[in-house]
């Protein structure tokens, strides 16, 4: 350790470098050339950087927890070169691409890293027949890349390169099979809900380089307290009794922007729809990014920018309310699923809403602690529902009904290791005592009654009162999550015995199966013995790459609640992430409650949701389920079809922006062309059509049109033209008047229009006089030509008073020093009469 | 100035407006063509009178020499019937008459003013002896106006060429009519039968 | 006054006046092609006069006079192209009437 | 002798990487050899520019005066020497081509010698016509001087890619390509506005050829569109042109067509307003912003793929770039006045509303088009926004949107040659049968998307960040205009990643795709150098904000001064000059009334004391 430490001192740990780097050396090497290398090759070098990035991420871990001591925060640091600059003209922010690391991202790395190397090691058996073995491994080399660059990044755009680079890879992965329409329209979908998120956290980067000035974590940190300014959101409407429209402060505009990209990262309401239709990607994939890392992102954004979260109740109060809202409505969606991987892809939209309301009341460190333990148990399962489906494909080529609940049952004797790994995984989930689910729920569910966010004492700037929460919220939030407590025992029970328990459903998947005793309802029984021809292959147990990744991460899912175990006086962990979120925990207020009831709760949940899946799917196998569906069958399609979200979705949002589209084509196509080119067009001919008339095609008569204008020409010099110039000089009061000249013109002038002209007809052009603010002058001028024609012209000539009440603070320099009539002038000023003008700047410059 | 010079002057203003006259208001083509070259006589001797001995010589040549005779060449081939009159109203003859009249008040003003606009009249000063001289145009054509002057013969072959393949006409025709009757090719055989050279017979012939 | 005939500007200007304005008459009144090419003539010819006596009166550099040149030589070109033409026109419609030649028409 | 020893070991490392890439390969053929050569001499600048302290070594004072010369003036000889060449042997025309582009890219690999951090580059002044105060006068600074890099590389590439596909009438082709080519780098480095003028316009004519004859269906109706369109423009243009040099001559007593000269010239209201809409007029047109857009859609889709990339990659970045240089940089007052409302438009009528119009085109080509709409709008966006952020994020997008926007046309050219049509309805699951095609394809549409690590962020996050934090555009409509164009980012995404579902994704249902080639060595080729760049804009912009950070920070000083200084004019006060404010961005001004003609030689100087002498007397 002292050997590391001397080799990458904090503030230059080029180790950082290393990991994030070696995954996209391993991307690139295995894209580029996985082709040629071959399968062998490939796996190595997928394989390996990943661990080695592992170990090295140990090692920063290791270094990092070293240094950190106590209650200060410690940080290495790796800055590398300058990305660009923005220069907003009132702050200047140099953005670097650099990489930090702290107890919340060191944490995030181990897991990110860690869970990653098991997963390519599952790939590696579970991905080995497929064509584009060597494209997998380079898209999920990337994406730890991405992912790594995501928690490193010491500065929002950083942590943007990630934030999009886990969205490609994630569009990538679930349209790996790219020939199937489906799955590549659903990588479409998460990419484009995702970039819906990403605009919010655009919107919020902006807000936050306009509020603070700056977009790395130090320095959004340093100057939080702008984010209290007021913003108005919305035009004064007095009619409305607004007269000063609606003021926020920054921090919830910010706060709600950030929030809009994590639900959109994370599947929360109402951009959750991505994730259950992401599980058309292989399987590891939904392990690996749609359960374990990339989905987190959005609470580890909440986590990171805890300080400016709490700056908004308001923001914190949405934070938890959808989080618990996206918790209870997941869960009932995952009641009516019949294949695996969504009932699992539910479930982790319900345990993400789980982790958001425990950041939303402030419990930071119960919400990440949350990712970690989930992190393991979800990527368990999914894993788990992998080898399972690894084992289904054995009999059917089919993606559909290899995932169909329906078609499994009994799996535990042909699936030994799988079957532990999964119970061990579920036991976790459901919250059975002393398993990590279990700690890390309870302490969210108990800090969800006891925290809230205070308000007392900040105000936004301009004197408005922060919104404070409701009193019932906590009541609320805690029974919310309890209920979905309840609901999560209950569907993955279901599942656990839908997979490995009762009988082998799947032997009428094989092709020569016989429809007609497929419609009777337990025909299946006789069919457990079928004959040599219909058996097919049996299900077996995954190679060891598969298994043995089941088994550690099974392992962790048992143990690693005890890393913050309140029950048992453990608290690890949170004295671990203490110093990153000491800054906000200030914010956050907490009644002090008795733990033993909400133990209480917690258990009985668990073994209400269990026990009534046991007595419903186990002892009653599925009778009342049947029946309730038989019962309400409107209502049981309604939960079936995921409450119809998508298909409401369909109809607005994307109907209406599809109205809007060929409204602009329409409006292109009609209008804008229409009268930009058509109508111009349309004119112009109309123009030519008439105006082809006049050609007669006879020389004489264009020579005529010719003549007609010099005729013109010739009436015009024979008239005389009082024309003149005026040469003004506002600030100076010097006026001139110059007669324009003409062939033999002569004039006179009449300088004080008494009527009487001041002499006879001679060669004098220009008058020129002085006059004071505000004072009007009268001049007259006669022309007279050779033909003996005159010309007469009024002038009135008026100095305006100077303006000193004009806005511009500039004019006013510029008019002080010749303020009094005569002053001298300064010759450099801008309004300069004319005729001095040139010479300054001939000689100005040699 | 001298009473010859003012008589010389005199007699060439009046030599060149009566042939300007000549020209615009006879009816054969031949006397305005003479009408032409009697102007162009008389602003040569003006040239004279201006010290731009240069410019009087290339008059003569370029004007009297080569525009009128080209006049005069292609008034003959045309010959009396191509300025016959052709029946019926002549078109556009108010846009003509018009056109005359207006140009005649319009030169009338300008006169006017061009006459009026000055207290006095501009005298000519004196001038060098080469003024005008055919060495002294020489050296400013072949420097300072090289390039405009090279620009001039380009357009003058140009023109040349235009000319040729505007009068040309019908050329396609004719080189059809000889491809389809080839002359025959015998060479030794002594004087031909106009028939078997390929010419039409003559009358006593056929 | 008498005796300075010819040596003041105006009484060149006006000669080529006249001139131009006959040549501009003629071109205008008369139908025959030919005698408006010779009108044209006229008019250069006009010009080309005020030109050289423009240079007579302000003798700093020989501009004028060769611009008087190069006139001539364009007019010498415009008079082959012209008859050129009129050759053309003669061929086509038998006559040499302006006023036959209005093909441009609609 | 000096300079030039400077120049040429300035340009020795390029000149011996490329040697090498072209030499060290086994078995390529000479364009090849090219291709790689000009990769390997890339990857040195990349190199040589990415290394810390590399920009301080170079000498400014080693300055050739004549490259700019040499550089626009190549491919204009170039285009008349072509055509004294035989017509029937295209491949001597195609060879004599390369090697004029070829040769101008190396010359323009030496404008990398200057740092570019203060002041004009190899200005070069030459008197032209001194009595209108028109002047030869041509240099670089930051802002031009990516984009006649980008010129010079876009060019060839686009050559190349029509030599491919174009086999009727090569020497016209040719020709038009080395004029096309001329004219566009000689209107970004002009500095006199006459001499802009008239490069701006030289360009339409080698457009109008390469839309008109190798064109689609409807080619005369595209061309002339654009011609029209484009023409109305420079009309109105001219006038305002020539009215702000009448301004100059009435008040410095001489005219000047310099641009030095003429952003001194501070107009009263009405007259500011109608310049600007002058000069707007033309720009806007150009670029093209929303309502007089309709003309790029129908030449993008008649345009053959090489004229396409032209016209995307450069031709668009002359009217940025004239906004730029022309309306910030000498029409301050009514430039900022505008620019909120011009923001408006910038962002729902190109970004949001092109992205609407693109998402519901079949033609692919089509959609393209309409998605240059869009990504110009965050342009000129970043234009108005009017700090340096927003400016350089302007600038670097305009250089991405070159690189992004020309890779995806030649990419659907690629697959118009090989299927006839561009309708995505006939396409569909080509990543099984053109499987680097689509990777090469996906990877371009994510940089044109905006991707984090592309170099299309970089750009759109500057704009985005320079629009949040305007001061030009006001606290209310900089954010909300933010947002505007934060959401075009969501829309980008959506009908980028239709089209690129509708033709690579699901299965292969047209039978006529099934026999298809992946891409061939012409097109990698063409495309290698823009992916590489793609990744070096999108991981080291600093490498080119750097070089135009001195020329922003002046540009953005002058239009804040001089909309200071119209902001104190009143309504129908005289027009004023602003003070002379010295400094590098000076050098070159046109100091006073332009020498007339030159003294006459021999006789006729001889004719002149004479006349002097006796010109008084009567």
């Amino acid at each position: 350790m002292q050997a590391l430490t001397s080799l990458f001192p904090p503030n230059d740990v080029t180790l950082l470098a290393f990991i994030v780097l070696l995954p996209l050396v391993g991307a690139f090497i295995n894209g580029v050339f996985g082709k040629r290398l071959g399968r062998e090759a490939v796996t190595l070098m997928g394989l390996s950087v990943i661990g080695v990035a592992f170990l090295m991420s140990l090692g920063c871990f290791l270094m990092l927890h070293e240094q950190q001591t106590g209650e200060q925060a410690a940080r290495l640091v790796w800055k590398g070169w300058d990305w660009f600059t923005l220069d907003t003209g009132f702050s200047r922010v140099v953005l670097t691409v650099g990489f930090s690391l702290d107890a919340l991202n060191g944490t995030m790395a181990l897991v990110v890293t860690g869970v990653g190397f098991l997963i390519h090691l599952y790939s590696w058996k579970y991905m080995e027949e497929d064509p584009g073995y060597y494209r997998f491994f380079a898209y999920l080399n990337l994406f730890i890349f991405s992912m790594l660059v995501l928690i490193f990044g010491d500065s929002l755009p950083v942590l943007f390169v990630g934030w999009e680079g886990v969205g490609l890879c994630s569009y990538l992965l679930i349209g790996f099979w790219f020939d199937g329409e489906q799955n590549a329209s659903a990588g479409m979908k998460a990419f484009i809900t995702n970039r819906i998120g990403d605009f919010g956290l655009l919107v919020a980067m902006g807000l936050l380089l306009l509020s603070t000035g700056s977009l790395d974590w130090s320095g959004i940190e340093a100057n939080r307290q702008h984010l209290l300014d007021g913003m108005q959101i919305f035009p004064n409407l007095g009619w409305l009794g607004l007269p000063n429209g609606i003021m926020v402060s920054r921090a919830t505009l910010v706060g709600l922007a950030l929030f809009l990209g994590c639900a959109g990262k994370s599947a929360q309401l109402p951009l959750y729809v991505w994730l259950p239709d992401a599980m058309a990607g292989p399987t590891p994939v939904s392990a690996l990014i749609h359960a374990a890392t990339m989905v987190t992102a959005g609470v580890y954004l909440v986590c990171r920018l805890s300080f400016v979260f709490v700056m908004s109740p308001f923001v914190m109060f949405v934070v938890a309310v959808i989080g618990a809202a996206t918790a209870l409505f997941a869960a009932t969606i995952a009641f009516a699923q019949t294949d695996i991987k969504k009932v699992l892809a539910y479930s982790t939209v319900s345990q993400l809403g789980y982790m958001f309301l425990g950041v939303g009341v402030g419990a930071f460190t119960a919400g990440f602690f949350h990712v970690i333990t989930h992190a393991f148990f979800k990527a368990c399962l999914f894993l788990g529902a992998g080898s399972v489906i690894h084992a289904m494909h054995a009999r059917i080529h089919d993606n559909d009904q290899s995932q169909d609940m329906r078609n499994m049952g009994g799996l535990r004797r042909y699936l030994p290791y799988t079957f532990v790994t999964f119970l061990a995984a579920w036991a976790a989930i459901v919250g059975f005592p002393l398993t990590s689910g279990f700690f890390s729920k309870d302490a969210i569910l108990l800090e969800a009654f006891s925290s809230h966010i205070a308000t007392e004492g900040r105000v936004i700037t301009g004197g408005e009162t922060l919104w404070e929460w409701p009193q019932a919220t906590g009541t609320v939030l805690y029974a919310i999550g309890l209920l979905t407590a309840v609901m999560t025992a209950f569907y993955m029970t279901r599942l656990l015995i839908g997979i490995f328990y009762g009988d082998f459903r799947g032997w009428k998947i094989v092709q020569k199966w016989k429809e007609p005793k497929h419609e009777h309802g337990d025909h299946h029984h006789e069919h457990e013995e079928p004959g040599p021809s219909m058996k097919g292959p049996e299900p077996h147990e995954s190679p060891w790459q598969m298994w043995v990744p089941l088994a550690i991460l099974a392992a962790l899912s048992l143990v690693a609640g005890f890393l913050n175990a309140h029950l048992l006086q453990i608290h690890w962990f949170d004295e671990w992430l203490e110093p990153v979120f000491k800054t906000a925990r200030t914010a956050v207020e907490h009644k002090e409650v008795a733990e033993a009831p909400f133990l209480v709760f917690a258990v009985t949940a668990f073994a209400v949701g269990v026990g009534v899946a046991y007595w419903v799917y186990q002892v009653k196998k599925g009778e009342p389920a049947r029946a309730f569906a038989e019962g309400s069958p409107g209502f049981y399609k309604l939960v079936r079809d995921k409450w119809r979200v998508d298909e409401f979705y369909e109809e607005t949002f994307i109907g209406g922006v599809d109205l809007l589209a060929v409204m602009a084509v329409w409006v292109d196509k009609w209008i804008v062309d229409g009268i930009v080119a058509r109508l111009t067009a349309f004119f112009t001919s109309l123009a030519g059509t008439v105006l082809r008339y006049t050609q007669t095609g006879r020389v004489q008569a264009y020579a005529f049109t010719m003549v007609l204008g010099m005729g013109g020409v010739g009436w015009f010099f024979f008239l005389p033209h009082a024309a003149y110039r005026r040469t003004r000089d506002d600030l100076g009061g010097k006026y001139t008047l110059t007669a324009m000249p003409g062939a033999s013109y002569q004039y006179r002038w009449d300088e004080n229009a008494d009527g009487k002209w001041d002499g006879g007809f001679g060669n004098k052009t220009q008058v020129a006089f002085n006059l004071d603010p505000d004072q009007t002058k009268k001049v007259r001028l006669q022309v007279r030509n050779a033909f003996g024609l005159t010309a007469t012209r009024d002038i009135v000539v008026h100095r305006p008073k100077p303006d000193l009440s004009g806005a511009d603070p500039e004019a006013l320099k510029l008019l002080e020093p010749t303020g009094a009539k005569g002053a001298p002038r300064n010759g450099q000023a801008p309004n300069a009469p004319k005729g001095a003008a040139p010479a300054p700047a001939r000689g100005g410059q040699p | 100035m001298t009473l010859v010079g003012n008589i010389f002057f005199v007699l060439m203003a009046a030599v060149s407006l009566l042939g300007a006259i000549g020209t615009v208001a006879s009816r054969n083509p031949i006397r305005s063509a003479v009408g032409l070259l009697v102007t162009i006589i008389g602003i040569a001797g003006l040239f004279l009178e201006l010290k731009a001995e240069f410019m009087a010589a290339i008059q003569l040549i370029v004007y009297a020499g080569a525009v009128v005779v080209l006049f005069v060449f292609v008034v003959m081939l045309l010959g009396p019937d191509a300025s016959k009159v052709p029946e019926g109203p002549p078109k556009g003859w108010a846009a003509r008459a018009l056109g005359g009249a207006a140009m005649a008040v319009f030169a009338g003003i300008a006169s006017y003013l061009v006459l009026d606009s000055r207290p006095a009249p501009v005298p000519f000063p004196v001038v060098h002896a080469d003024h005008g001289s055919v060495e002294l145009v020489g050296r400013e054509l072949f420097t300072k106006q090289l390039v405009p002057f090279e620009l001039t013969t380009a357009l003058l072959i140009v023109a040349v060429i235009g000319a040729i393949a505007v009068a040309r006409a019908h050329v396609e025709k004719k080189t059809k009519a000889r491809d389809e009757r080839p002359a025959p090719q015998r060479f030794f055989v002594g004087p031909l039968h106009p028939r078997d050279a390929g010419h039409p017979l003559p009358k006593e012939h056929a | 006054m008498f005796q300075s005939l010819g040596t003041v500007v105006e009484h060149y200007v006006l000669i080529a006046g006249v001139i131009f304005t006959l040549g501009a008459i003629g071109f205008l009144v008369r139908r025959n092609v030919l005698v408006q090419l010779m009108s044209i003539e006229l008019m250069l010819n006009a010009v080309n006069l005020a030109l050289v006596a423009f240079n007579r009166a302000y003798p700093g550099n020989m501009t004028g006079q060769i611009f008087a040149f190069f006139i001539i030589a364009v007019a010498a070109a415009e008079a082959a192209v012209g008859l050129a033409i009129v050759l053309a026109f003669y061929r086509l419609k038998g006559t040499v009437m302006s006023d036959e030649g209005d093909q441009l028409k609609l | 002798m000096n300079t030039t020893a400077g120049t040429f070991f300035v340009l020795t490392p390029y000149l011996i990487a490329f040697v090498l890439g072209a030499l060290l390969p086994r078995q390529k053929n000479a364009v090849e050899r090219f291709g790689l050569g000009a990769v390997a001499a890339l990857a040195v600048l990349f190199v040589k520019g990415m290394w810390p302290g590399a920009q301080a070594d170079a000498n400014p004072a080693g300055e050739w005066k004549n490259l700019l010369d040499v550089i626009v003036f190549l491919p204009l000889f170039g285009a008349v020497a072509v055509l004294f060449l035989p017509r029937q042997s295209p491949a001597l025309l195609r060879k004599f081509t390369y090697a004029v582009l070829g040769v101008d890219f190396l010359v323009s690999l030496g404008l990398l010698s200057a740092p570019m951090t203060s002041g004009w580059h190899f200005q070069h002044v030459v008197e032209w016509i001194p009595s209108l105060g028109i002047r030869y006068h041509v240099a670089v600074d930051g802002l031009s001087f990516w984009l006649i890099l980008l010129t010079t590389l876009t060019t060839p590439i686009a050559v190349h890619v029509s030599f491919g596909s174009v086999q009727t009438r090569v020497k016209d082709l040719c020709f038009a390509y080395l004029m096309l080519h001329g004219a566009m780098l000689g209107a970004f480095v002009s500095l006199d506005l006459f001499l802009f003028f008239v490069f701006w316009e030289l360009l339409l004519v080698p457009m109008i050829i390469l839309i008109g004859v190798w064109g689609g269906v409807e080619k005369i109706k595209a061309a002339y569109k654009f011609f029209l369109y484009t023409m109305t423009g420079s009309m109105l243009m001219l006038a305002a042109i020539l009215y702000l040099v009448y301004t100059h001559d009435k008040l410095a007593g001489y005219p000047s067509f310099d641009y030095l000269a003429l952003s001194r010239i501070v107009l009263p209201e009405r007259a500011a307003w109608l310049c600007f809409l002058g000069f707007l007029a033309a720009f806007a047109i150009k670029v093209p912003m929303f309502p007089v857009h309709t003309w790029l859609p129908d030449a993008h889709v008649q345009a053959p793929t090489g004229g396409s990339i032209v016209l995307a990659a450069i031709l668009l970045k002359l009217g940025t770039y004239g906004f730029v240089r022309f309306c910030m940089g000498m029409q301050g007052g009514p430039t900022w006045s505008a620019a909120a409302t011009l923001g408006g438009v910038a962002v729902f009528g190109g970004i949001l509303y092109g992205a609407l119009v693109a998402w519901k085109q079949d033609d692919v080509k089509r959609l393209v088009a309409y998605s240059s709409v869009a990504h110009m709008g965050f342009v000129m966006l970043g234009l108005f926004a009017g700090n340096a952020a927003g400016v350089q994020g302007s600038m670097l997008q305009m250089l991405n949107h070159g690189v992004s926007t020309g890779a995806l046309f030649l990419l659907v050219g690629v697959i118009y040659d090989r299927r006839h049509t561009r309708l995505a309805r006939e396409l569909g699951g080509l990543a099984k049968v053109m499987p680097v095609y689509a990777a090469v394809f996906v990877l371009v549409t994510m940089s044109s998307i905006g991707l984090p690590g592309t170099n299309g962020f970089v750009g759109e996050f500057m704009v985005v960040m320079g629009t949040f934090t305007s001061q030009v555009l006001g606290p209310k409509h900089s954010v909300s205009q933010g947002v505007g164009a934060a959401f075009g980012v969501v829309l980008a995404a959506v009908y980028m990643l239709s089209m690129v579902q509708k033709m690579f994704f699901g299965p292969l249902t047209n039978d006529k795709n099934r026999g298809l080639n992946d891409l061939n060595r012409r097109e990698t080729i063409a495309l290698a150098p823009l992916v590489v760049l793609v990744f070096v804009l999108g991981f080291f912009p600093n490498i080119f904000l750097s070089r135009m950070s001195a020329a922003t920070d002046t540009l953005i000083d002058r239009f804040t001064e001089s909309r200071k200084a119209y902001a104190g004019l009143g309504p129908d006060s005289d027009p004023i000059l602003q003070p002379r404010r010295g400094g590098p961005f000076e050098q070159g001004y046109p100091e006073g009334p332009p020498q007339t003609a030159p003294t006459p030689a021999g006789g006729a100087e001889a004719l002149n004391t004479h006349a002097g002498k006796v010109g008084g007397a009567p």
